[in-house]
């Protein structure tokens, strides 16, 4: 009680630097990624070490580059990711909001579904949605890379509870107002939960952009294939020992523009509607 | 605060009838597109892979009939799989704590506007955003027997040396830390977002209660965010339930089976082996058991929730 | 469906951006491969002669087609990573989504053999002569009797030295050249006198990873076919792991291994440095790694520059076989209209025509019995040659070629890494085969 | 118009009854406090008349319009919410104009009643402010603002000065008052505070476990509260309660015997009371003098500047708090006698009810 202040400023630094400590550990590995995505091939073929010792080369960026169809297959992705981020954003908020603060018939059986469809496992339902998808005849195309992620029930629990969280009076406040439930949904909700947005938005658009079983099987066509696809599909046979380095420029340049989201996302995820400063 | 005074919403909307807003089946259409997506995309085809579970149904070779339940005992007398099942829970036991833990920790400590606690969430959001291909290659470099990373350390300190690779005991904590290496930046930026909604009053009274730190943390802001670590626990379980591809490329599911996860059972008859049927077999025990762990942590949560 | 026409509607704008403009009215054909796209290195190269490696030769074989053919033919490569080419396949062929040529190993024909074109005729109207098949590769694409696919190499397994190990050791004859073993004991008190003498590894390979489970079972294979030893008996329902064979197939692992004479625990690209920085012997890898050595030999600052050697992987027993597999091309049922079908028989038989650019620049041996003589004359390629005539692999008949091979490769990877005796992992392997032969 | 009419209101969940058959009616331009403790059931009245619960049963007319059917936003209430539940994410403008966005109110003239609200709450300056960076006082007024813009014909308040230190909500009860005299809309406050009830009121309803157990003019209830529940709950200090018996009358005025056998007279009629059973006696601090009566020790002495509250302890161990009118109070010990004013005792009976002095005619 007495020494709290020295102890708190002790504390702090203890915690600074176990978090220092930490993302040390955390970047390493990345650093060595971006390190060996500048090494030649062959020297990579002897030895992953040596990091800062030349030679250095461009060539496996290059090589990424100079594929033609690597900005289709960027395109692609952008179209997919974005698609799939917006459109779950948009039901996972809707029925978030649903479960959270309206009721209906038949509430609880329906929240129970997207409990159920929760802990179905991915590889259970891939091959008879790849079936479906055969019989409806839309494999290679967006719809096919799009929809089947939709159902996040994930994302639909996660907004359920950030909508609970939201207190009531503010809704109350807003329907006093004379605002619609829409209005309440569109003017309200939602802004208030720009955080679980962000969240959720990064989670989804990053799981579009790095999937890859799925587009591969659903997009056979090289000029619908994505870029997890398509940059694979570049690897020779013998990619992990001859063309590390090469493998590694493709995770930086795969990776590079989920990393630019997250920078431009965070600042909502820390946001600007309860972290105001209160002084 | 005024959840206590008031009834809970769902609880008063029960007896409204027509009185707020818009009717009760109205409101049904806030669930409704998302309804018709989980039952086209997720339900309907789980039916369809619960039939092929009990058929014998082979990829190329095509089909060849109903087997009743043979699929499942097969199963269950499959050395392999039952080992599968054992590692998977111990990995989802393993890593799910790490995941609340230290995505707590991470979260509580750079939830500010600093510019350093910035960077340092995209340091540990960055290695998010690699494939599983990469991850594993880099750290398959890290735990390269002699000469890798690990054992370099471990050589420096004089450790006994930790080889997850051939190692029985250590294959599986091996792929576990490379899991929550890879992915910690989920959890700690939905605790992040959770941690946003505590209001800064609160806090602002706990310190003119001259509240110490940790006493902050567990009459603060662990209650606060409860509802959210009930959350992350729940899909960190759900998610690690799945585990396949850095097992499947770090330790290729050995040494002796020891870190070969149901999704890689599941892949390796349905997929490679083409064993439809019976790897159908395998995804509805791996699906019973998400299940259950699901109900159960809910459950958890939810009786916590009504005291 | 309302919604999905709508959205539909909406993308296919978005689409074109996506899609190159419409070809002209050629004849297209899809064509299905792994090997990498190497675009930067080659992009609309057709210097097939000068073309290197499997991505290179493959890529100036196609633009070379596409360039000159005079039937108005136009192949567009699909082309796919390795690791899930096959699981790829599936997924398309269920879809009818269905590629027109397509590479194909041909230890998978044997599961894909009723999804195939059988090919004598067609081989014949494309005047292709199966006649100069040679005698593994007419065996690699031959299944009842029919030929489903056109043969486009052999590859198979070896041990590569490194000759300045063996020096050193005092394991050269007169020649300088490494002394092969001929026995399993030979072979353990080899390893053991270069591990005394450099204190180097005798044995490098490859066995952390499903890549890498190959590695152990080509080398089972291949001492197993050394013994004339099977693990099908009594048909192709049960395999049986319980035979001498078998387990002195395993035995030298779990010797090599008890002697402390073998890598533990390395990925491909550990095994892979650890050969090239001169840490081992005897590297055990395929007939593709040939040229990549002969090139680290030229090097001076290279381990390997004191000499680089290459045989086919030795016996220890009574016959010289080994492991091989094959790369071959198919043409899967329902992927060709007639006019397409054509094309894709010009297209094999263009490749057929270039099978010696694929041998030289792939690595592989060819296809072509009338090749031979000319790859016997590229570097090292005299002491492998042979072995078009006597390499074996499991017969077609025998399923889940790809599942064995993981299963056992992993078995003898327990051995190496862990210590387990060759007795424990033909139990092993016996056990996961029955579930491995389950159904259909 | 504006005149406010509950008809037989109940509510229930499930099986649990909140309320039962409640009826009462505000008149236009009243101040009506709803106060009782908290789940006495007086927020849940103050929702079912905004709209945001649903009676189970019973009517709610305002003016001459039913509303208990139509929506919140269209019953022409306003509300102001104990959280104050400002829109986190709008500026105070933002806050103030959404009610009236809504309702598709021109531009301009919300930026007239903005600009008007603002001057007369004294927010002018804060208006490009999000609630975040205003203090609890400022949100208040904020959340006052936002009512006022909508001119409703009813201002509900649902305890908004329960979160305001002492200081600043004494003053925003002047400011209320002040408000409710300039705008004339009738206002229903909710409170469990009985001061904000006696100062602001026109008229209070007192409520407990779902009944209204007295409704009148706040000195009508201080003075003649109709149940010991009321009595209790209004006045500070709490009134006095001092079990008794009944000891006859005296000119047809009930007399009773307190536990140390002191009589006490009052001019409560004989007649109303009921003949047997317990009785309690009550009486105000103000009308406790001290002099002759009763014997007492002085426990605690309380100094509020204007007046000084002495406790003290009768024989039977019941306490008795009164006025010291004198800036000289008793020593803590001191033997006190004391003596209740006959005009302002009331009896109450085993239920509660009470039984006030009859003036002599």
């Amino acid at each position: 009680m007495k020494i709290r202040t020295p102890s708190t400023a002790t504390g702090d630094r203890l915690i600074l630097l176990a978090v220092v400590l930490l993302a040390a550990i955390w970047i390493a590995p990345i650093v060595w990624v971006v390190g060996l995505s500048f090494k030649p091939n062959e020297v990579l073929m002897r030895t992953t070490g040596g990091l800062v010792s030349p030679p250095f080369t461009l060539k496996n960026y290059t090589d990424i580059l100079n594929s033609s169809a690597v900005f289709g297959w960027m395109l692609n992705s952008a179209i997919v990711a974005i698609g799939q981020m917006t459109l779950t954003l948009i039901l996972a908020s809707l029925t978030g909001y649903g479960f959270a603060r309206t009721n209906f018939p038949g509430k609880r059986p329906l929240f129970l579904l997207t409990l159920v469809a929760l802990a179905v496992p991915e590889q259970a339902i891939i091959v008879p949605l790849h079936t479906m998808f055969a019989t409806l005849d839309l494999h290679n195309t967006y719809i096919a890379l799009i929809t089947p992620r939709l159902a996040f029930p994930f994302g639909v629990l996660l907004m359920t509870q950030y909508f609970r969280a939201i207190s009531p009076e503010i809704e109350e406040a807003a329907l006093l107002d004379n605002a619609s439930r829409l209005r309440i949904f569109i003017f309200i909700v939602l802004p208030l939960s720009v955080p679980a947005q962000a969240t959720l938005g990064i989670y989804t658009f990053l799981h579009a952009w790095n999937d890859y079983f799925w587009p591969l099987v659903s997009a056979t066509r090289p000029e619908m294939y994505t870029l997890t696809v398509g940059l694979a599909s570049m690897q020779t046979n013998f990619a992990q020992t001859e063309g590390l380095g090469f493998l590694m420029a493709q995770a930086v340049f795969a990776g590079l523009p989920v990393l630019v989201l997250y920078l431009f996302f965070q600042r909502h995820i820390v946001a600007a509607v309860a972290g105001a400063p209160t002084r | 605060m005024s959840g206590a005074i008031l009834p809970a919403p769902s609880q008063r909307t029960a007896t409204t009838g027509s009185g707020i807003g818009m009717s009760a089946w109205a409101n049904m259409f806030f669930v409704l597109p998302y309804i018709i997506v989980v039952v086209a995309l997720v339900i309907a085809p789980l039916f369809l892979g619960i039939w092929l579970s009990f058929q014998d149904y082979d990829m190329l070779g095509g089909w060849a009939g109903g087997v009743a339940f043979e699929n499942y005992t097969n199963l269950f007398s499959d050395r392999i799989f039952l080992g599968t099942i054992r590692n998977t829970l111990l990995f989802v036991v393993m890593t799910t704590p790490a995941f609340v833990v230290v995505g707590l920790f991470l979260a509580i400590t750079l939830n500010s506007h600093l510019r350093r606690h910035a960077v340092l969430r995209s340091v540990f959001f960055a290695s998010s955003v690699l494939s599983v291909t990469v991850v594993t290659l880099v750290w398959r470099l890290v735990y390269l027997p002699n000469q890798g990373l690990l054992a370099s350390v471990t050589n420096l300190l004089g450790l006994p040396g930790i080889d997850p690779v051939t190692s029985e005991t250590w294959a599986l904590p091996g792929v576990a830390v490379v899991t929550v290496w890879w992915i910690i930046g989920l959890p700690m930026t939905l605790f992040l977002a959770a941690l946003q909604q505590i209001p800064k009053e609160i806090y602002e009274a706990a310190a003119l209660d001259r509240a110490s730190r940790w006493a902050t943390l567990t009459s603060i802001t662990l209650p606060s965010i409860r509802r959210t670590i009930v959350v992350v626990t729940l899909l960190e379980v759900i998610l690690q339930f799945q585990l396949f591809g850095q097992a499947l490329l770090i330790t290729g599911g050995g040494p002796d089976n020891r870190s070969r996860p149901m999704v890689q059972f599941i892949y390796e008859t349905g997929f490679r082996d083409l064993q439809v049927g019976f790897a159908a077999a395998a995804s509805q025990v791996l699906f019973a058991l998400m299940l259950v762990a699901a109900i159960v942590q809910f459950w958890v949560g939810r009786s916590r929730d009504e005291r | 469906m309302k919604i999905q026409k709508v959205f539909a509607a909406l993308l296919a704008g978005t689409a074109a951006f996506a899609t190159p403009a419409a070809a002209q009215p050629k004849t297209e054909i899809t064509f299905a491969r792994f090997f990498g796209a190497c675009e930067a290195d080659y992009g609309n190269s057709q210097d097939v002669a000068h073309a290197r490696g499997e991505c290179g030769v493959m890529t100036t074989l196609v633009n070379l087609f596409n360039a000159t053919n005079k039937d108005n033919i136009l192949v567009k490569p699909q082309i796919i990573e390795w690791g899930p080419y096959y699981q790829q396949l599936n997924a398309r062929l269920s879809a009818h989504d269905i590629p027109a040529v397509a590479v194909m190993h041909s230890a998978q024909l044997g599961d894909y053999v009723r999804y195939v074109e059988p090919l004598d005729d067609m081989l014949k109207e494309a005047g292709i002569d199966a006649a100069d098949f040679t005698p593994n590769a007419r065996n690699a694409v031959t299944v009842g009797g029919k030929i489903y696919a056109m043969p486009w190499d052999t590859h198979s397994w070896l041990w590569h030295f490194n000759v300045g190990l063996f020096k050193k050791a005092g394991l050269v004859d007169a020649q300088g050249q490494p002394i092969i073993p001929t026995t399993v004991d030979e072979m353990i008190a080899q390893s053991k006198q270069m591990k005394e003498r450099t204190g180097k590894n005798y044995i490098d390979i490859a066995t952390s990873t499903p890549g890498d489970f190959a590695n152990s079972s080509r080398s089972f294979y291949s001492w197993l076919y050394d013994q004339g030893g099977t693990i099908f008996p009594s048909g192709y329902e049960k395999a049986d792991f319980k035979s001498p064979e078998v387990l002195a197939a395993i035995r030298p692992f779990e010797l090599l291994a008890k002697a402390g004479t073998i890598t533990r625990g390395l990925d491909s690209g550990g095994g892979l440095s650890t050969f090239l920085n001169g840490e081992a012997a005897i590297y055990l890898s395929g007939t593709w790694r040939i040229d990549d050595f002969l090139a680290a030999q030229a090097k001076p600052d290279s381990p390997l520059h004191e000499g680089y050697t290459t045989r086919v992987f030795p016996s220890l027993f009574k016959t010289q076989t080994v492991w091989t597999d094959n790369h071959t091309w198919v043409l899967p049922k329902g992927g060709t209209n007639p006019a397409q079908h054509k094309a894709a028989l010009v297209f094999i038989k263009f490749l057929w025509d270039h099978n010696a650019d694929w041998a030289r620049g792939g690595g592989h041996l060819p296809a072509r019995q009338s090749l031979m003589a000319g790859y016997a004359k590229l570097p090292l390629r005299n002491f492998i040659v042979e072995l078009t005539n006597y390499g074996k692999a499991l017969p077609h008949e025998a399923r889940r070629q790809f599942g064995f091979q993981s299963m056992i490769g992993e078995e003898i990877a327990n051995v190496i890494n862990t210590g387990k005796t060759a007795e424990q992992a033909a139990d092993a392997m016996q056990e996961r085969s029955v579930g491995l032969l389950r159904g259909r | 118009m504006g005149g406010l009419s509950l008809r037989g209101l109940s509510k229930s969940y499930g099986s649990l009854d909140i309320m039962r058959d409640l009826s009462l009616e505000i008149a236009d331009g009243e101040f009506a406090v709803f106060l009782g403790p908290s789940g006495c059931g007086k927020s849940t009245l103050l929702r079912m008349v905004a709209g945001l619960e649903a009676p189970t049963s019973g009517e709610i007319h305002l003016g001459n319009r039913r509303i208990d059917a139509i929506a919140p936003g269209e019953r022409g209430v306003a509300m102001v919410f104990q959280n104050y539940a400002l829109y986190p994410h709008m500026t105070v403008k933002q806050n103030m104009a959404f009610g009236l966005r809504n309702v598709g109110t021109p531009r301009d003239e919300i930026a007239s009643k903005i600009a008007i609200a603002a001057k007369m709450l004294e927010i002018a300056h804060l208006l490009d402010r999000k609630p975040g960076q205003l203090s609890g006082g400022q949100r208040q007024r904020v959340a006052i603002g936002r009512a006022i813009v909508k001119q409703p014909e009813v201002f509900l308040f649902d305890e908004p000065l329960s979160n305001l230190d002492a200081a600043l909500r004494s003053r925003t009860r002047i400011e209320l008052a002040r408000l409710h005299q300039r705008v004339q809309s009738t206002m229903i406050f909710v409170t469990h505070d009985q001061v904000e009830a006696m100062t602001m009121a026109t008229r209070i309803v007192v409520m407990n476990h779902g009944r209204i157990e007295q409704v009148g003019a706040p000195m009508e209830i201080y003075r003649k509260p109709s149940t010991r529940f009321v009595a209790s709950f209004i006045g500070s200090p709490s009134m006095n309660f001092l079990p008794v018996v009944q000891a006859g009358e005296s000119d047809g005025r009930a007399l009773v015997r307190l536990a140390d056998g002191t009589v006490v007279a009052t001019e409560i009629l004989s007649a109303s009371v009921p003949r047997s059973g317990e009785m309690t006696l009550g009486v105000r601090a103000e009308h406790v003098t001290p002099g002759s009566g009763t014997a007492a020790r002085v426990d605690v002495v309380e100094r509020l500047g204007e007046r000084t509250l002495v406790y003290a302890i009768v024989d039977d161990g019941s306490t008795i708090v009164y006025d010291e009118p004198g800036d000289v109070a008793p020593a803590i010990g001191e033997h006190v006698r004391l003596s209740l004013d006959p005009a302002n005792v009331m009896l109450f009976d085993a239920a509660g009810l009470a039984y006030h002095a009859e003036p002599r005619a």
